[in-house]
């Protein structure tokens, strides 16, 4: 059994049916979840329906609140596509965390320091070191991988912790913000803000979020990579039998997953903290990979996936303001959720 | 722990009740943690003399776009003033600009029209502290623990090593930076390190290094300073006092600014020792050694001459 | 007399594939009972529902007379049920004597003392039936036949009574397999029941006392081999003529060696020494070449270096020492891609590990080394429609047995997944193959047409190295033959020279000077 | 700087006797998924075990007063949460990563939900500590005694459990079962060991051990409960399997030897003093990873990844062949 069948039903196409099934499995899911998130903002006080009513509202219910449940979902669709890419590969990359940092903090850097005028430029050469930044970072773990079989979930998670503290020790020391008592880095150059949609109060890198969808979706259904990259992540030795370069995809992937891991670490800070900042992310390398097996390892199924998860947490937190329940509920929701979507999802299958 | 007032967020009666200004206090961790009780205790206490509508969150997020969405929640559902109770200048900026009409105060480092800044000189202090620990130390060597080396931390230390020269010219500092504000393991085994080095007189900074710390000198049976809220209950022997930040003049000040109009343009709030922003409380059941009745005598005498302004407490950020 | 076993009406399903149609069988102690079958006719499941290991449909199973309803092996084996799998199933990992000890119900400690004795007792039965073994060694370090002697032994450990053995000489030498039937009959003359699935019609024809032939998941008969012969079982089970493998070796050499030309070699190798899985010594000093036109085969016995060699001829495996050329160029550093675009071709000897993508459909494994190459498109995009004109094609061409060029290649039955692999590899521009195991498990009318596309293969001007352990056909295919034992090319003959038994003794390892030539290379050309 | 304090012999002894007991809820997760893996289960959940661990022996000890029934909930939470991993990924079958990292989730939500709810507005409850116990006539050998046998009963616990564990795996009949359901679930199936048995009980043993874990870390070092208090240590303990090259031995030495530099750099700061200033505090920060890294790509180059469990993280389903 050199395959896992778990990942080949993940990658494996779904039929009509089946579909059907699944999308069932799913609402069945969302309702036992909302059940169960139910009961504990019962047992905090509040009411039920008038919170999710505020989950709603709070998340959907202004041009600002959808605004920002967008914000949330860029970082987590960019990443979410590289992984789900790499995962069709089973190489399993749990570094995007500090993948994102080193992009960030790679794109910060030049955003701070590069003496460029001209904003699409700087812009352009920032998101380019944050992609450069996260594809390295990713690179190292493939690398180790590809030539000496070191396993990549324990290199990719061991150096999310170094990719950190290396981003600590800059806001801290070099690029520390003048003034500010805590760990912050410098602001960028004006002129390296991504501009914002009015209203919405989102920055542009939506667009680039939602280019990258359609994107990732051709490369992987209808290009020979995405293809090698199947036939990778089903059966390795029958892969490099047929001529597929295993170690090359191995890096390839990784520096695909962390280039936009990267990416996303450069819009963090070009769009959302506008400065060298270690609250740019908590946690978004670890919520994309349930973004990406959630969106079955799917371009349409991440977004759709990001976008719910994304609802999830704003509109939690909405909830948590409004009904006055503790936020760490909040917390617990897409836990619940995906375990019940497990549940369901294996049931629709077997009957 | 929620705390809507009555409606809540609803029942905004246009112009009647005015004179309550609706007031939320976002906290980055639970009450029970030192730092977000105080910040938690001295809204509760304004909403107890009903000066303010008071809304709590605690457990916030710790990403930037997360604390925007927070605040933004408050702004957006009517809310005047939001205690913004950690280093969140990012997101208050934003919030403020996408919601005019709120007022916001964080522990921001740059001001704008509706955010104003919280100074936290807890540092003061920290001197009046490290005088004591001067007294009491017998090995002459004394430790400080950190989450992180930030200006915040570095100028605590720093004040308390100063404190400690003033009453003990041997005295000699080791400092520790864990890297975390939560891993209370790792504090602890900062603080036993020192106190292996011989050090008999410790203070912290953050959550995590100051839990680890009181449980340290617990088992050691050594003398330790508690940080930002009253730690006594965890070391109740061993803590010779905690240096208090207490946010009642900044809340309230701020809830006055904005009841009275006048918090535009946001001003930087700062309650030293003189103000009763920070303070030495000293533990009544300590009982490692007696303080030394000079020791004390030259502390408060300090302590007087920092309240009346004849002297300043250096303020050392670090690097 | 009392039956050991009888088995009625069992009906087995997969979904909507019925595996086993309502079959009887029955078995008589201290009989040896051979179970004939095309791929796929259901042997393996009939006797997995004997065993325990799946609950059959429909149907009753009763041993020494009392019905039974075994929901786990673990009831079978305590009824004195034995099984020896197709593919063993023995965990490489653990010695012997664990293997052994394995879902044995005790107390829960196993000290060294308790593995101790179950050492020893596995060498008393081991002594007795004459299977030499060493219960401390780790699976993984054993050959091919001395993993069946475990499972044998472990059987006979469990107090096995009735014994099934699943396709056994599959992977054995010649001399093994004319050792293991004597020690199964010395366990039926003490009464046990024995049960032998098998493709090889010769040792029905000289083993079994009764032989039961099934058919698409029923049984065609049940009869004695002095009823039958080897054509007439043939039939039987495919249920046509089919032309045996005599036949198609003639053919072949009337077209073949006679007239070959012998042109310079496409592909060599020379002095290569190389490591298995496990880091010992594979390959040592191995040295040939195969001209244009020609079928060099290798036969050996498993755990002689036969894989390793297909590796290293192909590039998957790097050679400690030694040398790759391929028309004459140097390619040992280089990798399956680089050889497959210089026009080496594998047909691999795991056809499910390196062969098909089972989650794959069938017409992605026709071209999956092809990808992206034109006609099927570029880089940038692959050609769905050429793909699928081009499995149209290949099925049509190869006769491969499928619903639709969109069907899994995970559900195909083993001859028709070698077909696939076969149409694959043949349909590239090659100068030379590398086929090993070509027809490992396959029943007689596939093995006939792999054959076939070999011959034809050659005939077009391929140079084909042949790995084979099955020595009917390195008889029947090769024009030159050498013998890999121990990892070392021991014996080289042509077509002429070539004889059963002397090859036969060569894969065995036994010495045979007369021909034995270590300076192949001076021979060719 | 000087090194004799702390390569020093009686420094050494103090540093060595403070990274075992701080690497000792590390370790007992990293032990417990090692049965998890060798028999072929990934299980990601450990950090969430650790923590539910952690809570619920803080409560139990908290409002009963009882340190061994504290323990005895951190390891019952720690059960049940390795059950719903097993049902998870045994009975459904479902992707073992993606039913890991839920079960963090859920327990990150559901731990810092209960402790506000229950201790919200109020002073920061403590527990009372378990005094070290001296080991008579062992504590007095010079080097390891200090070391080993003047730590408190929990930690003794702790060794013995961590021992026993590495025994279940090598002297037992479930040990046996273990590796074969990892390395060939055919196999082992073919022989009636019940591959879907034993990976439960072996995900109720991971999942005990990282609520041991987590009870050792709240009631035998730290004495209070704070959010995230597990503090990544669950996600250090799996790469200690991978590290340790599932040997649960070498598991428990590579928990201790991550322990032990990370023991040590904080020691560097302390005894340096002044270096911190000069020295970016993160070099020491990243010190154990950076050292765990290291020794974990060189033994993959030395030694090759055969030590994996040709199973690990693939879902068995009867009947399907190999
Ligand atoms: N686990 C399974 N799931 C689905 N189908 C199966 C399964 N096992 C066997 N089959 C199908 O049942 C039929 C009988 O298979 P079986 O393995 O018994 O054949 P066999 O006679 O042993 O063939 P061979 O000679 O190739 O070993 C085949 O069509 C096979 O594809
Ligand atoms: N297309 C197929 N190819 C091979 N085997 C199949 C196929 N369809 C079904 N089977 C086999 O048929 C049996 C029943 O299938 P199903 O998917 O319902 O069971 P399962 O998921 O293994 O059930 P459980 O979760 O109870 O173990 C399984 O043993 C499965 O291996
Ligand atoms: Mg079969
Ligand atoms: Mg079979």
């Amino acid at each position: 059994m050199s395959v896992s069948q778990a990942t080949a039903r993940l990658i494996a196409p779904p039929r009509l049916s089946r579909r059907l099934r699944a999308i069932l499995a799913s609402a069945g899911a969302v309702l036992l979840s909302l059940v169960v998130g139910g009961l504990l903002i019962v047992i905090a006080g509040g009411d039920p329906l008038s919170a999710y009513r505020s989950l709603l509202d709070g998340a959907l219910g202004t041009p600002y609140g959808i605004g920002q449940v967008l914000v949330l979902a860029i970082p987590l669709v960019i990443i979410g596509l590289g992984l789900a890419l790499a995962f069709r590969g089973r190489v399993y990359n749990i570094g995007a965390e500090g993948q994102l940092f080193m992009g960030a903090l790679a794109s910060g850097v030049v955003a701070i320091l590069l003496p460029v005028g001209f904003g699409p430029l700087l812009i352009g050469l920032a998101i380019l070191a944050g992609v450069v930044a996260g594809a390295g970072w990713g690179a190292i773990v493939g690398l180790l991988r590809a030539h000496w079989g070191v396993n990549e979930v324990i290199t990719s998670l061991l150096l999310n912790f170094v990719a950190i503290l290396i981003f600590t020790y800059v806001v801290r020391r070099p690029l520390r913000a003048p003034g500010s008592p805590d760990l912050q880095g410098r602001a960028i150059q004006p002129e390296a803000a991504l501009p914002a949609l009015p209203d919405l109060a989102v920055h542009i890198g939506l667009f680039l979020a939602l280019a990258l969808v359609p994107l990732a979706a051709y490369v992987m259904a209808r290009t020979p990579f995405g293809f090698r990259v199947r036939m990778l992540g089903f059966n390795a030795e029958a892969a490099r039998t047929a001529g597929v370069r295993s170690g090359r995809m191995v890096v390839g992937l990784m520096l695909i997953s962390g280039g936009l891991a990267g990416l996303a670490g450069a819009l963090q800070i070009l769009g959302v903290a506008e400065r060298l900042d270690p609250g740019i992310s908590q946690g978004y390398g670890f919520t994309a990979i349930v973004v990406a097996l959630l969106g079955r390892l799917n371009a349409v199924g991440v977004l759709l996936a990001a976008l719910f998860i994304a609802l999830l947490q704003s509109g939690g937190q909405a909830m948590s303001v409004i009904e006055g329940v503790p936020y760490a509920i909040v917390l617990a929701i897409p836990g619940v959720f995906v375990v019940f979507l497990l549940i369901a999802d294996r049931l629709a299958r077997s009957y | 722990g929620d705390d809507d007032d009555g409606g809540g967020g609803g029942g905004g009666q246009a112009g009647g009740g005015q004179d309550k200004v609706k007031t939320a206090i976002v906290l980055p961790c639970a009450t029970s943690d030192p730092w977000c009780k105080q910040g938690y205790d001295a809204a509760k206490a304004l909403q107890k003399q009903g000066a303010i509508d008071l809304k709590v969150t605690t457990n916030a997020p710790q990403d930037t776009a997360g604390v925007t969405r927070v605040l933004a929640q408050y702004a957006q559902s009517g809310t005047q003033l939001i205690l913004a109770h950690s280093t969140w200048q990012d997101a208050a900026f934003a919030v403020a600009k996408q919601f005019p009409d709120v007022d916001i105060a964080s522990y921001a480092f740059e001001l704008r029209d509706n955010v104003a800044i919280l100074e936290e000189p807890i540092y003061q202090a920290a001197y009046l502290a490290g005088m004591l620990a001067g007294g009491l130390t017998e090995s002459n060597t004394i430790g400080g623990s950190a989450g992180q080396d930030v200006p915040l931390c570095h100028a605590e230390l720093e004040a308390f090593e100063d404190g400690a020269k003033r009453t003990n010219k041997q005295v000699k500092m080791i400092d520790a930076y864990i890297g975390d504000w939560n891993d209370s393991a790792k504090g602890k085994q900062a603080t036993q390190a020192q106190i292996d080095q011989g050090a008999d007189v410790v203070i912290a900074c953050g959550g995590g290094p100051a839990t680890g710390m009181a449980q340290a000198i617990k088992e050691a049976n050594i003398s330790g300073f508690g940080y930002v809220g009253d730690m006594s209950s965890q070391a109740p022997k061993n803590m010779v006092g905690s240096v208090l930040y207490n946010l009642g003049p900044y809340f309230k000040a701020a809830v006055t600014d904005v009841k009275d109009d006048t918090f535009r343009p946001a001003k930087r709030y700062e309650f030293g020792l003189a103000d009763g922003g920070v303070s030495l409380q000293l533990n009544d059941g300590y009982s490692v050694k007696e303080i030394p009745a000079n020791v004390m005598d030259q502390m408060e005498k300090v302590q007087d001459q920092i309240k009346s302004g004849e002297f300043k407490v250096p303020y050392e950020a670090g690097a | 007399m009392e039956l050991s076993v009888s088995m009625k009406a069992i009906v087995k399903r997969f979904g909507r594939v019925q595996a086993l149609a309502g079959v009887d069988f029955d078995l008589r102690p201290g009989e040896i009972h051979a179970l004939l079958g095309e791929n796929g006719a259901g042997k393996t499941t009939l006797m997995n529902t004997l065993y325990g290991m799946l609950p059959p449909d429909e149907g009753t199973i009763a041993i020494g007379g009392r019905e039974m309803q075994f929901r786990s092996p673990q009831d079978a084996i305590a009824e004195g049920v034995g099984m020896v799998h197709q593919h063993f199933m023995l965990v490489p990992t653990l010695t012997v004597a664990e293997n052994a000890v394995l879902g044995e119900r005790g107390g829960p400690l196993l000290r060294k003392r308790d593995l101790a004795a179950v050492s020893e007792r596995l060498a008393e039965l081991a002594a007795r039936y004459g299977l030499d073994l060493d219960p401390g060694a780790r699976v993984w370090q054993l050959s091919v036949g001395e993993q069946q002697r475990v499972e044998v032994l472990r059987a006979l450990y469990k107090g096995a009574r009735i014994l099934i053995l699943d396709e056994p000489t599959a992977t054995l030498t010649p001399l093994e397999t004319e050792r293991l039937f004597p020690k199964l009959r010395t366990l039926a003359a003490e009464g046990a029941s024995i049960v032998f699935i098998t493709h090889h019609l010769e040792d029905v024809i000289s083993w079994a006392d009764r032989i039961t032939v099934l058919r698409r998941g029923e049984r065609v008969g049940t009869l004695r081999p002095s009823e039958s012969s080897a054509g007439e079982l043939a039939r039987m089970m495919v249920g046509r003529d089919v032309r045996l493998m005599q036949v198609v070796a003639g053919e072949r050499s009337v077209s073949g060696t006679k007239e070959a030309p012998r042109e310079a070699p496409v592909l060599s190798i020379e002095g290569i020494n190389a490591d298995g899985d496990r880091g010992t010594p594979a390959l040592r000093d191995v040295s040939f070449s195969v001209a244009p036109g020609e079928i060099l085969a290798i036969a050996g016995v498993e755990g002689n270096g036969q894989p390793e060699l297909e590796e290293v001829l192909f590039g998957l495996r790097a050679p400690e020492s030694g040398r790759v050329s391929l028309d004459g160029s140097d390619v040992t550093g280089t990798d399956p891609a680089d050889r497959l675009r210089l026009g080496l071709g594998l047909v691999p000897s795991n056809r499910y590990r390196r062969g098909v993508i089972r989650e794959l459909t069938v017409a992605e494994n026709l071209v999956l080394d092809r990808v992206g190459e034109p006609p099927f498109g570029s880089e940038l995009r692959m050609n769905r429609r050429e793909m699928a004109k081009q499995a149209e094609e290949l099925i049509r061409r190869f006769s491969i047995q499928v619903s639709g060029p969109d069907q899994l290649a995970g559900t195909l039955s083993g001859g028709n997944a070698q077909r696939l692999v076969l149409a694959r590899v043949l349909s590239r521009e090659l100068r030379c193959l590398v086929a090993a195991q070509p027809t490992r498990g396959l029943d007689v009318g596939a093995i006939e047409f792999v054959w076939e596309q070999l011959a034809a293969a050659r005939d077009r001007g391929l140079a084909i190295v042949l790995l084979s352990t099955d020595l009917d056909e390195v008889l029947s295919m090769a024009d030159r033959c050498c013998v890999i034992y121990r990892g070392r090319l021991v014996a080289h003959w042509t077509r002429e020279e070539l004889d059963r038994e002397r090859v036969g003794l060569a894969m065995g390892g036994a010495k045979e000077p007369a021909v034995a030539a270590p300076a192949v290379a001076s021979r060719e050309i | 700087m000087d090194w004799s304090e702390i390569f020093g012999p009686d420094a050494l002894v103090v540093l060595l006797s403070t990274s075992v007991a701080f690497a000792m809820p590390t370790a007992l997760a990293a032990v417990g998924e090692t049965v998890a893996e060798r028999a072929g289960v990934l299980n990601l959940g450990l950090e969430g075990m650790l923590l539910s661990g952690a809570l619920a022996s803080f409560l139990v000890a908290y409002y009963v007063g009882s340190v061994a029934l504290g323990t005895l909930a951190g390891v019952a939470i720690g059960i049940a949460l390795g059950a719903l991993m097993a049902f998870l990924s045994v009975t459904l079958k479902t992707e073992q990563i993606i039913n890991g990292i839920a079960i963090v989730l859920v327990a990150q939500g559901i731990t810092a939900f209960t402790f506000e709810k229950l201790f919200g507005g109020g002073e920061q409850p403590t527990v009372a500590g378990i005094p070290d116990v001296n080991v008579p006539l062992l504590h007095s050998i010079p080097g390891v005694g200090p070391v080993l046998f003047e730590q408190n009963v929990l930690f003794y616990v702790s060794v013995a459990i961590a021992l026993g564990v590495c025994l279940l795996l090598t002297r037992t009949r479930f040990g046996l079962s273990v590796s074969a359901v990892g390395e060939s679930p055919a196999a082992a199936e073919a022989m009636a060991v019940s591959v879907a048995r034993t990976r439960w009980l072996a995900l109720l043993v991971g999942g005990a051990m990282a609520g041991l874990g987590g009870a050792v870390l709240v009631l035998g070092q730290l004495n209070v409960f704070e959010e995230d208090v597990s503090g990544g240590r669950g996600w250090i303990a799996i790469a200690l399997v991978i590290f340790g090259r599932w040997n649960p031995l070498f598991v428990l030495g590579g928990a201790f030897l991550f322990g032990f530099t990370d023991a040590l750099q904080i020691r560097v700061q302390a005894v340096s003093g002044g270096i911190a200033s000069t020295v970016p505090t993160e070099i020491f920060g990243a010190l154990p990873y950076a050292v765990t890294l290291v020794v974990m790509v060189a033994a993959t180059v030395w030694a090759g990844r055969d030590a994996q469990p040709a199973a690990l993280g693939v879902p068995f389903r009867k009947g399907v062949g190999a």
